[in-house]
């Protein structure tokens, strides 16, 4: 390959600040733009879910810091709450900010093969943040009408009441989409065509895969989302009548389009978390990942799964009562791939010698809670059943205890884990776990009440349940106050890291080549990685799990190290 | 560059196929009977689609996993389509029914099949 | 001045090619899902033959021919870009261009009379299918001519001579797109 | 303490449903604690130890892989098994019709359920209706089919106690049963969002018995009766 005439890239000039993070087509910065902007959002959503808890537990009390709720208030929080925590959180993060960094640092390569693409990803990734953001600001305010926008109520302004918010949202999510097509291509690409010499199909590290098959998943799964995304705003803006009924169209067409991308979303979340989790948990248990090849088709297969079970959020929503036999099955059945996932993640701990520092700490809980959050996935996938959990707090506490562990928890442990390859320093370890365990905990203290209510039959987006008697007993009441009480607490406890991550950056200890000793190539070039990530770019040899090979004095074994 | 060379089969025959293929689809309605209607729109559309993809994007010549992407594409929009027209492309079903479809059948029904 | 990245080509298909294939690949589930949709009410709706009637079939196979003979053109580009005759390369891809003005000079004319019938994309739900799904094949024939602009200014230099088959590919994609609109629109009756 | 939390089941298949769910926390509630427990016994015993290396072991070969294929086929059976004991509930509450005593009409709209009961000649569409607002009366042990639909929104019709659900979509008529089987007062939800209303749609179903019922339908009557005869009668 024509790669030596290259090597001696990399003549840096001096770039003044604009060029060098705003205008930058470097992946690593990329990343970190990603990154940043998430981590702001994730601040605003949880802000959000502060506000409209504060209502939950103490209803018409002034909440500190935002005011009086009132029911319009509270529908455009929970609404942009949901839509941001996770198109602007779990997307951003875990896929476009740690796939930009990793994805050319673990494969060997100096960049993604369309850099400038790359940039416009995230140029119109931030156009869309400024829109959401933007539709606070308009007349009538946010759009309010759940994230999952059912028409008719999010079709007509004469409906939702939002003429302005309802299409800004729309439009938000639209470009969002855009900027994850144009950045799923460059992954896909990068990964297909760019690795380093010598690595295979199966040298390929867990995470790297994961990121590109939940960019597969993505791409594959919106188009219908995209097309009903232009229906629903001509609907809104110039009066067709794609979902109104009364003109020949079909609400339930949306739900359909809504659902056929919404299920594989979050598998286009969950994989990329598991993939972090996966290369923490054999690092610091210094052990081989357990049935490499099994795992990574299984993900194939739950990937093609995912697109065969989207109807059974909709098993009540009037859809023909037959097709709910078939969609059961299907949910069931796709427990399968996930348990293999699980299990073999499980599987890889045994036989290690495990150290618990923070990352670790964060991948063992991953796992530990998006259990949890997985077996309550089959109360609703039984139709039956599903008849009195839908829309209830139970589901709400279900998919809580997997997108947080997801967005939250994994976005902490890959954070913590790759902070001295981004920074070049060390977080500190101490406060690293005083924010582990205050989060955690008061993670659990919030949604297991949540499952109690949900069980009890308190349904979800209202915002005082004082209008229903049988959901306004006391001991209720105590259950709701108990959950903000944690969500506080665990707020409060973001700051520990916020304090750790900057101070950090700032005056952290600094950051060896290979703190960890890890097999993966991101961990051969220096902390940070220069312009160009290698003098010279590496070749590979074997996978990328090879810790604790017997007959070697090291218990790793670096990827690029020829034997 | 291992950059596979493509083979050039004569372009302008094929176009010439297709054009054929065109004026068949727009004459096949002039019959008047539906079934030749539907062939000779759908059927001549997949055919032509058909001839696009092998000659002039030479999906044959690419790597193998490009056919079947486009494959895999398509299934899922089979896929989506059997599991909403059962929603959608009914005025009832089991326990439930769309008042205003039906008056809408019943209406085109009463004025023929074709109205023109 | 680029990274290595792109030169790298592990599946042995140059990455740019690889890439086109991948969006079209997103392509066709966005139309797809369109025209799923579009073809589930349509058999729903018996009284939207009446509407359908008014299409004109005879300007939909105009654009049909001119669609095709646009492929033709871009294909014989590509061929040209292969022998590294650029000049010959970017004089196709104007053919092509010129193919893409008429298709949508046609359309301007076919839709004003339209909607000058009082056949707009709030009349019915036929036409709001009919309006959005040839407006959004519209917009792909639009962008295709104008990166088509950019990749024949290069090509006549001899320069980037491989663009030409990835937009080339990208107007295939688009002209089959209409293949399939043409007897959804006009012929189905 | 959980007693508050405890949701009455009072139709005929009430208890179908929550069989179904306390075999699925029975059956999945197994794998639930078997993967936890392996999960912190891992970690407990094989935490770092001085003089002590951790194995190598790739998880390749039938015998290594049995572990987890083993617990796979045990998993499709459980699956299968929830999907086998579902069903059945599913046609039960949703598919089936079975012969109706009485018929409601249950609309919604932003933001209040309006009920349309047929009064005492018992059926619909006659000059007896009883129509209410936010209030649905049904009569123990009797079956009822409700007419469900929307006039604007979709709305979700969810009565706790019975263990039932439906979405009312604007343009559908949805047609479902229940039998009560117990009586009382209780909630009735619209749980599908349906604008800045959604939490202000609150009803109350009211179960009673024949005696109960009567009462109330005749008093209804009566003062039906009173306004609407006397306006017709002023214009005649
Ligand atoms: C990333 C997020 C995520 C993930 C991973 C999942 C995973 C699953 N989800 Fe969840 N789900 C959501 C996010 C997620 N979900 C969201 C956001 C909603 C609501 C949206 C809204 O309405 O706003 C939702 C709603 C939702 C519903 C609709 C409920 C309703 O509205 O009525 C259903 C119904 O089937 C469902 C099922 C499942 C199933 C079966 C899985 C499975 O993938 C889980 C598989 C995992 C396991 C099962 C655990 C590991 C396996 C074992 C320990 C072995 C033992 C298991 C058995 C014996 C079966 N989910
Ligand atoms: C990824 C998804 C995600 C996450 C993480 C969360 C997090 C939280 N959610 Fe949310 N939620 C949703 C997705 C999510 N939610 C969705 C989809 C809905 C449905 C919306 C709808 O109905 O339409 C919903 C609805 C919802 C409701 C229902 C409201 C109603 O129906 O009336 C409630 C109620 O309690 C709630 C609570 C919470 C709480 C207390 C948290 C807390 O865990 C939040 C705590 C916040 C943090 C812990 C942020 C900390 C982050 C940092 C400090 C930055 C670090 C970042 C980096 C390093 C990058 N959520
Ligand atoms: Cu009506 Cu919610
Ligand atoms: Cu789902």
């Amino acid at each position: 390959m024509a790669e030596s005439a290259h090597a001696t890239h990399g003549d840096h000039h001096e770039q003044s600040f604009f060029i060098k993070y705003l205008w930058s087509t470097d992946h690593k910065i990329i990343g970190m733009q990603y990154l940043f902007t998430g981590m702001f959002m994730a601040l605003i959503g949880g802000f959000f879910a502060y506000a409209f808890r504060m209502q939950l537990a103490f209803p018409g009390l002034d909440i500190p810091g935002w005011g009086t709720m009132t029911p319009p208030n509270y529908n455009a929080l929970v609404t942009n709450h949901g839509t941001i925590m996770i198109f602007w959180v779990a997307m951003p993060v875990l896929i476009a900010a740690f796939g930009n960094f990793l994805i050319p640092l673990m494969i060997g390569c100096d960049d993604m093969v369309f850099p400038r693409l790359n940039r416009l990803s995230y140029q119109v990734f931030l156009l869309s943040t400024l829109v959401l953001l933007a539709s606070f600001f308009v007349p009538g305010g946010a759009f309010g009408g759940a994230w999952t926008a059912y028409p008719p109520l999010s079709a007509q302004a004469t409906y939702n009441l939002t003429p302005w918010g309802a299409p800004l949202w729309l439009l938000a999510v639209a470009l969002e989409f855009a900027a994850f097509l144009m950045g799923g291509i460059n992954f896909i690409t990068t990964t297909m065509n760019s690795r380093a010499p010598g690595m295979k199909m199966h040298d390929i590290p867990m995470v790297v895969w994961m990121i590109v098959l939940a960019s597969i998943i993505f791409m594959l799964s919106v188009g219908p989302l995209f097309a009903g995304a232009i229906m629903l705003f001509f609907d809104q803006v110039l009066g067709t009548g794609f979902f109104d009924p009364a003109r020949g169209g079909d609400p339930v067409l949306w739900q359909h389009m809504f659902w056929f991308f919404g299920h594989p979303e979050v598998y286009v979340v969950l994989l990329p978390a598991m993939g972090i989790v996966i290369d923490i948990i054999t690092v610091f248990a210094r052990k081989k990942f357990f049935a490499y090849k099994v795992v990574l088709y299984t993900t194939f297969a739950a990937g093609v799964a995912s697109f065969t079970v989207w109807a059974h959020h909709q098993f009540i929503a009037g859809i023909d009562p037959r097709m709910a036999h078939i969609f059961t099955v299907t949910t069931l059945m796709i427990s399968v791939p996930i348990a293999v996932i699980v299990f073999c993640s499980i599987a890889t701990l045994y036989g290690g010698s495990i150290r618990f520092t923070t990352p670790m700490l964060w991948a063992l809980a991953f796992i530990f809670e998006f259990l949890l959050g997985g077996v309550t996935g089959i109360y609703l996938g039984a139709a039956g059943a599903d008849i009195y959990f839908h829309d209830s707090y139970f589901v709400l506490a279900h998919f809580h205890y997997t997108f947080f562990p997801i967005a939250i928890i994994g976005t902490f442990a890959a954070v913590t884990y790759w902070f001295p390859k981004m920074f070049g320093r060390h977080m500190n370890e101490t406060l690293g776990k005083i924010h582990f365990w205050g989060t955690v905990i008061p993670f659990n203290l919030i949604f297991i009440p949540l499952f109690i209510l949900g069980l009890a039959g308190q349904h979800r987006r209202i915002y005082n349940f004082s209008m229903y008697p049988d959901l306004a007993k006391p001991e209720f009441q105590d259950l709701r106050v108990l959950a903000t009480v944690s969500l506080i607490v665990m707020l409060a406890f973001q700051f520990v890291f916020l304090f750790n991550f900057f101070a950090s950056m700032i005056k952290g200890r600094k950051a060896e080549k290979n703190p960890y000793d890890a097999n993966t190539l991101e961990w051969t070039t220096e902390s940070p990685p220069p312009h160009g990530n290698w003098k010279e770019l590496p070749s590979v040899y074997r996978g990328p799990y090879e810790y604790s090979v017997p007959g070697r004095a090291d218990d790793f074994w670096p990827q690029n190290e020829p034997s | 560059m291992s950059e596979e060379h493509t083979h050039h089969p004569n372009y302008v025959k094929i176009w010439a196929i297709l054009v054929v293929l065109l004026v068949i689809s727009v004459t096949g309605p002039m019959i008047g009977i539906k079934w030749v209607t539907l062939f000779t729109a759908f059927g001549i559309a997949i055919v032509k689609a058909y001839m696009v993809v092998v000659n002039f994007m030479h999906i044959g010549a690419t790597r193998r996993f490009v056919p079947y992407l486009v494959v895999t594409c398509l299934l899922f929009m089979f896929l989506f389509f059997a599991g909403v027209a059962p929603d959608v492309m009914k005025a009832d079903g089991e326990n439930w029914s769309k008042p205003s479809w039906l008056e809408a059948q019943a209406q085109a029904a009463l004025e023929g099949d074709h109205p023109h | 001045m680029r990274p290595v990245a792109t030169t790298r080509s592990a599946t042995g298909m140059p990455t740019a090619r690889l890439a086109v294939w991948w969006l079209i690949a997103s392509e066709v589930v966005i139309f797809g899902g369109l025209l799923a949709s579009y073809i589930m009410h349509r058999l729903a709706h018996d009284a939207w033959s009446v509407q359908a009637a008014y299409t004109n079939t005879w300007i939909g196979a105009f654009n049909t021919l001119v669609l095709l003979t646009s492929s033709l053109t871009a294909v014989l580009g590509h061929k040209a870009a292969d022998e590294g005759d650029g000049e010959r390369a970017a004089k196709m891809l104007g053919f092509t261009m010129l193919g893409g003005v008429t298709f949508l000079v046609v359309k301007a004319f076919e839709w004003t009379i339209e909607i000058q019938h009082g056949f707009t994309i709030t009349s019915n739900t036929f036409w709001s299918f009919y309006y959005s799904a040839a407006g959004l094949h519209a917009l792909h024939v639009l962008a295709g001519v104008v990166v088509m602009g950019i990749v024949a200014a290069s090509a006549r230099k001899n320069e980037e001579l491989h663009r030409v088959e990835l937009i080339g590919l990208y107007w295939h994609f688009v002209d089959i797109v209409w293949i399939f609109l043409f007897p959804l629109l006009y012929i189905a009756k | 303490m959980f007693e508050a939390f405890r949701v009455e089941a009072l139709s005929t298949f009430a208890s179908d449903i929550d069989d179904v769910i306390i075999l699925v926390t029975v059956l999945v509630g197994f794998w639930f604690l078997l993967a936890q427990a392996a999960l912190l016994g891992f970690c407990v015993h094989f935490r770092q130890r001085d003089g002590r290396k951790a194995q190598y072991i790739a998880g390749e070969g039938k015998k290594q892989l049995s572990w987890i294929t083993i617990p796979l086929a045990l998993i499709v059976l459980c699956d299968v098994y929830i999907a086998v004991v579902d069903g059945p509930v599913w046609k039960k509450v949703k598919e089936t019709l079975p012969e109706a005593d009485r018929v409601v009409r249950v609309i919604g709209q932003q933001w209040a359920w309006t009920f349309v009961h047929p009064g005492p000649d018992g059926k619909l569409d006659t000059a007896d209706d009883i129509e209410t607002v936010g209030e649905l009366h049904v009569e123990v042990g009797k079956v009822h089919h409700f007419e469900l639909s929307s006039r604007d929104v979709l709305h979700s019709f969810s009565v706790p106690v019975f263990r039932l659900k439906q979405d009312a979509i604007p343009g559908r008529k949805i047609v479902g049963w229940f039998e009560p089987t117990g009586t009382g007062t209780y909630d009735i939800q619209c749980t599908e969002i349906c604008g800045i209303g959604h939490g202000l749609m609150p009803a109350r179903i009211h179960i009673e018995t024949p005696e109960q019922h009567a009462a109330w339908m005749s008093e209804r009557s009566q003062t039906l009766l009173a306004s609407t005869t006397s306006p017709r009668a002023g214009q005649e």
